[in-house]
């Protein structure tokens, strides 16, 4: 899925996939925060999102 | 050997399981209303069989009709099967759509199927062609005030010219001897031009790629894979995938389709033969299928046995896209 | 012009589950604006497409009859996201109308004959709103002898309660009402609609039979009325297909060349035996 | 009215005329495609083509038409309900449409326009807003069967002009009032003009060979076509796509959807095809019209039985072959109709 | 590409009910600070999870999409 988006052009940095352990609360704040960081890193989305206030 | 004796052969092989009463029909090719397009036929009889054909230009993919019909009530039928062909009458065998026994197939190496709309443009696109025929590897074009020769291998279909598996993976009947299995083509390249882009370019290019999309669904409809009896596009709660013409709905459609088929696309180019519009649906599709290739090593349909590797878990499986 | 698309606003002044099932629920509605109200001309047997924005629009039988004023009343089967919505939806609300659409029932060339009404379950909607509208002091007068029977599985599945225990008193109408087996509580008819159809047997000599309910009532009571002597052009029936706009263009509700939503929804038996089965 | 003439060296001169008040579209060559294109100037005009790929229908009926919108908040005083969408702003003129494109809008005036509540205002709207000027057809494709379903290469209905090209000039015939004050301006046209141009469509109409025979379908009753055991391999093929009805210049289904975003909601509508399952579908899963059969027949019996029988024998079909071109697996309408004939 | 300093994106997180969902709870029941911008989305387990979600996600104008198991 990954590959798929990024090759129809939408940054890999926007999908994240991760294995967290329910014990693992400091990894999860850790992924939370480096997740947001390269997502915010990337700037908004700009594609497939569906305006219909542009289109109406 | 020559397009017009397979066809000969084919309608004797037809005749032979009609008329002994082995199959209740074969799924062939008859001649078209139109040049360039031969179509679908269902034989029942041994007379019928006399109408089927074979050409450079069956560009439909026979698996399709097997899974939309009720095998249950035809019985055993017969489909005239080149590679791609058999590769997914494999798949459909491995997801249980149909059992081995229901199938005879008559395979037919490929001669690597031809691109009506390469041939248009090659003799130019506003020239009326009103008959096309073939000559070894050259293909002669008439219509009004003009005739032409045309290389076959400038006229191939992208994805046969690409092709890795030309001859049949299982055979009941093998008409014609087995051939050289590519054209050349290399599979890889498919892709590359947008692999080699910038997001924002490669978006553009892809956007650019469906503008043209009219959602008639002729590329789902055409496609082996594609027997959901509710497709996602036409769900309604939740609806994934809205029913405009607007770009996020349409490359929605097309994305998703395009990952249903991971890891069971055969490249049979149906879904761009169908195409109304000329749509290179081929661009994300064999992308995933290059994908499955490197990351799970494996093709779709090359035998029986191994399995689909989106349904099974191996400890092997590429994972670096985890944290 | 007038844009046939475009729904009139109305308010939900009350709404109330019907049945023990919870499917079915009913919504009495009020125009915003009274000049819609007037605009609003309905017949009995004519539908309206219920407008909820932003979920789309569902095409039911209107239950209400004119002569009842200009609250419009509607039961609504949960079947759809619509209908879903719609259910979930409470006093005060705001939805649109849009409507009347398609024919109604022949009132007119009813005139002067007996009428006999026959409804299964649900379908009793529109029925409803015809029996109404001829008990009407206005209307009585132009009808004979009027029959109505009804039948649903089980007493809880009868919709209308107040309305037919009233008619059950009145002297101009014979109701027979029925539930599928016995149930504790219930001392009315208890029979198959077809089985009290034989019972009742309504004669056809200058008569019409409004006939109206699931396809396997219909099924099992034509037999009946043919054996009674009723002719094709005697039964009148109201089919339902699926529907989008209403008025005759989008294509989807045709049965042959007949369009359900503006040819129909009511058609006699005689004009349907000579269509195809597409509904 | 008279026959007018229009040198194509004046065509600059006609086409600024029109673009004063009018969007201009014109058939245009794109990659190989011929589409339906904003023309610019006169010289982007083609001349030689036979047909655009996809029929100009959406000028009138867009494949997506936001038809309302309406704020999505309960709570506010105009929440919820549904406003119209305004009319088209401006005029448009479509240069070179074909008379067979333009005879199917006069099929769909009277589908969309039937009465007082049949009365789609948004296609009437862009009708009654747009000038069409069509191009005779001198030399029809293989495909075409015009001329055997009450059409031709040089038929009139439904346009306000038509041009018949001439080599450098073009004979224009005003059809329509609004046709003849779009030509107010040109010469009248000579009588050996006229006579060419009679010609050209003698020849044009002689050079279509294949066709449909409808004569006994007219006749015939609705069940008896409906039964007939052709409709049992027609299906066999069919891919249940929508390809044949979204080019075809007739087909006019429609579905109308909900999509809100927010405060914004809209109601639009798009085009829809009678071969697929969802179509007809109910709520409850009964589904009319269930099978691949069923639903091919229906588009087949809508335009040669249904169409005629409601609309005063028009047929809902004008021939322009799009379908026979298009169709994936080759389902040829003109075979179709004739077994239905038989 | 807009002015990233100030920019807020919204993350649509997929968590699995049965580990980084927990996580996620540990995680608020500990009061580790992490990010007020991801959305969270329970979902039963992983498996559930399909490619329709991620796209719709972002056909509702999320910025970044996060699945964890």
């Amino acid at each position: 899925m990954k590959n798929i988006l990024e090759y129809v052009g939408i940054e890999p940095d926007r999908l994240h996939f991760s294995w967290i352990s329910s014990a693992e609360a400091e990894k999860f704040q850790k992924t939370a925060t480096q997740v947001c960081e390269a997502v915010r890193a990337l700037g908004p989305a700009q594609h497939m999102i569906k305006d219909i206030r542009k289109v109406a | 050997m020559e397009n017009q004796e397979v066809a000969q052969k084919i309608q004797e092989v037809a005749k032979k399981l009609l008329s002994e009463g082995k199959v209740s029909c074969v799924i062939g090719f008859e001649k078209g209303t139109v040049p360039m397009r031969e179509r679908p036929f269902f034989a029942y009889t041994p007379e019928e069989a006399e109408r089927l054909t074979w050409t450079s230009f069956c560009c439909n993919n026979l698996a399709n009709f097997l899974v939309r019909r009720d095998l249950g009530e035809a019985g055993k039928v017969a489909v005239v099967a080149q590679g791609c062909v058999s590769r997914n009458i494999v798949g459909l065998i491995k997801e249980n759509q149909i059992s081995r026994e229901q199938v005879f197939v008559i395979g037919v190496p490929s001669p690597g199927m031809l691109d009506r709309r390469k041939v248009q443009a090659e003799v130019g696109a506003e020239k009326v062609i009103t008959e096309v025929s073939e000559d070894g590897e050259d293909l002669i074009v008439k219509g009004k005030g003009f005739e032409e020769r045309v290389p076959r291998k400038k006229v191939m279909r992208d994805n046969c010219y690409t092709c890795v598996q030309r001859n049949p993976v299982i055979v009941d009947e093998l008409i014609g001897a087995e051939t050289e299995p590519t054209h050349g083509g290399n599979i890889d390249k498919v892709s590359a031009p947008w692999e080699k882009l910038q997001a924002d370019d490669r978006w553009a290019e892809f956007a650019e790629n469906y503008q043209t999309c009219i959602r008639c669904y002729a590329c789902r409809d055409a496609c082996p894979l594609c027997y959901c009896h509710v497709c996602f596009v036409d769900e309604a709660q939740p609806q994934w995938c809205g029913k405009t013409q607007d770009e996020s709905d349409v490359l929605t459609y097309h994305v998703l389709r395009a990952f249903h088929c991971a890891g069971r696309c055969t490249d049979c180019g149906a879904c761009e033969s169908a195409c109304p519009m000329g749509i290179k649906v081929r661009r994300l599709t064999s992308k995933i299928e290059k994908d499955i290739r490197e990351m799970y090593g494996y093709q779709a349909g090359m035998d029986l046995e191994s399995k689909p590797p989106m349904s099974v878990y191996r400890p092997d499986d590429p994972q670096e896209f985890i944290k | 012009m007038k844009n046939p698309y475009v729904p009139y606003p109305v308010k939900i002044t009350k709404a109330l589950v019907e049945t023990e099932d919870k499917q079915l629920k009913s919504f009495w509605l009020d125009f915003l604006n009274p000049a819609d109200a007037k605009a609003f001309d309905y017949t009995p047997g004519q539908f309206a497409e219920l407008s909820v924005s932003g979920f789309g629009e569902i095409p039911i039988g209107i239950a209400s009859s004119p002569t009842e004023g200009d609250t419009l009343l509607f039961t609504v089967n949960k079947v759809g996201h619509v209908t879903k919505k719609l259910h979930n939806m409470a006093e005060g609300d705001v939805m649109g109308v849009r409507g009347p659409l398609g024919n109604s029932y022949p009132l007119k060339e009813m005139e002067g004959k007996n009428v006999v009404i026959v409804a299964g379950g649900f379908a009793v909607t529109t029925l409803r709103s015809t029996v109404t509208w001829m008990l009407h002091p206005d209307n009585r007068a132009k009808y004979g002898k009027i029959d109505f029977i009804y039948g649903a599985r089980t007493p809880g599945l009868l919709l209308y309660e107040d309305q037919w225990r009233e008619w059950q008193k009145r002297d101009d109408i014979d109701c027979h009402i029925t539930i599928d087996r016995e149930a504790p509580g219930w001392d009315g008819l208890v029979g198959f609609v077809p089985t009290i159809c034989e019972q009742v047997a309504p004669k056809p000599d200058n008569a019409v039979a409004l006939i109206c309910g699931p396809p396997v009532m219909i099924r099992f009571t034509q037999p009946v009325f043919d054996k009674l002597g009723w002719q094709p052009e005697q039964i009148v029936m109201s089919l339902e297909n699926r529907m989008k706009c209403g008025i005759g263009i989008c294509g989807r509700c045709n049965v042959g060349p007949e369009y359900v939503c503006k040819d129909g929804p009511v058609f006699t038996k005689a004009q349907l035996d000579k269509l195809p089965a597409e509904y | 009215m008279a026959d007018k003439i229009l040198a194509k060296d004046k065509l600059a001169e006609f086409i600024a005329a029109l673009q004063k008040d009018k969007d201009v579209f014109a058939p245009k060559l794109d990659n190989d495609r011929l589409v339906w294109a904003p023309l610019e100037k006169a010289d982007d005009i083609v001349w030689e083509f036979s047909n655009t790929e996809m029929s100009p229908k959406d000028f009138f009926f867009p494949q997506t038409e936001c038809m309302m919108h309406f704020k999505n908040d309960p709570k506010a005083e105009d929440g919820m309900i549904m406003q119209a969408e305004p009319e088209l702003a401006k005029e448009r003129a479509l240069l070179n449409i074909r008379p067979c494109d333009a005879k199917a809008f006069g099929v769909l005036d009277m589908i969309f326009c039937q009465d007082e509540m049949t009365n789609d205002v948004y296609w009437r709207d862009k009708r009654e807003k747009t000038l069409l000027i069509g191009l005779a057809c001198n030399d029809p494709c293989p495909t075409c069967f015009c001329t055997t379903v009450g059409c031709g290469p040089h038929n009139e209905a439904g346009l306000d002009v038509l041009l018949v090209d001439l080599g450098d000039k073009l004979l224009a015939r005003p059809i329509s009032d609004k046709g003849a004050k779009a030509l107010s301006a040109l010469p009248e046209a000579a009588a050996d003009d006229a006579a060419k141009a009679a010609e050209l469509k003698k020849a044009a109409e002689d050079s279509i060979t294949q066709g449909v025979g409808t004569d006994k379908i007219s006749g015939a009753e609705v069940l008896d076509l409906f039964n007939l055991p052709m409709w049992d391999r027609v299906h066999e093929s069919c891919l249940n796509c929508g390809t044949c009805t979204f080019c075809c210049p007739t087909c006019h289904c429609f579905d109308i959807q909900d999509e809100v975003q927010g405060e914004a909601g809209r109601r639009v509508r798009n085009w829809d095809y009678c071969m697929s399952w969802l179509f007809t579908v109910h709520g409850t899963g009964h589904n009319p019209r269930h099978g691949k059969k069923e639903r091919v027949r229906q588009r087949f019996m809508h335009k040669f039985k249904y169409i005629p029988l409601k609309r005063g024998g028009e047929i809902g079909c004008v021939g322009c072959g799009r379908c026979v071109q298009l169709c994936p697996v080759n389902i040829d309408v003109r075979e179709v109709v004739n077994s239905m004939n038989a | 590409m807009s002015d990233t300093s100030n920019f807020q994106p919204r993350i649509a997180a997929f968590l699995c009910n049965w580990c980084s969902y927990g996580a996620a709870d540990l995680a608020g029941v500990s009061r580790l600070q992490y990010p007020p911008l991801v959305q969270t989305i329970r979902i039963p387990c992983t498996g559930r999870m399909s490619p329709k979600f991620i796209l719709q996600a972002f056909r509702k104008g999320v910025d970044g999409v996060w699945v964890s198991g």
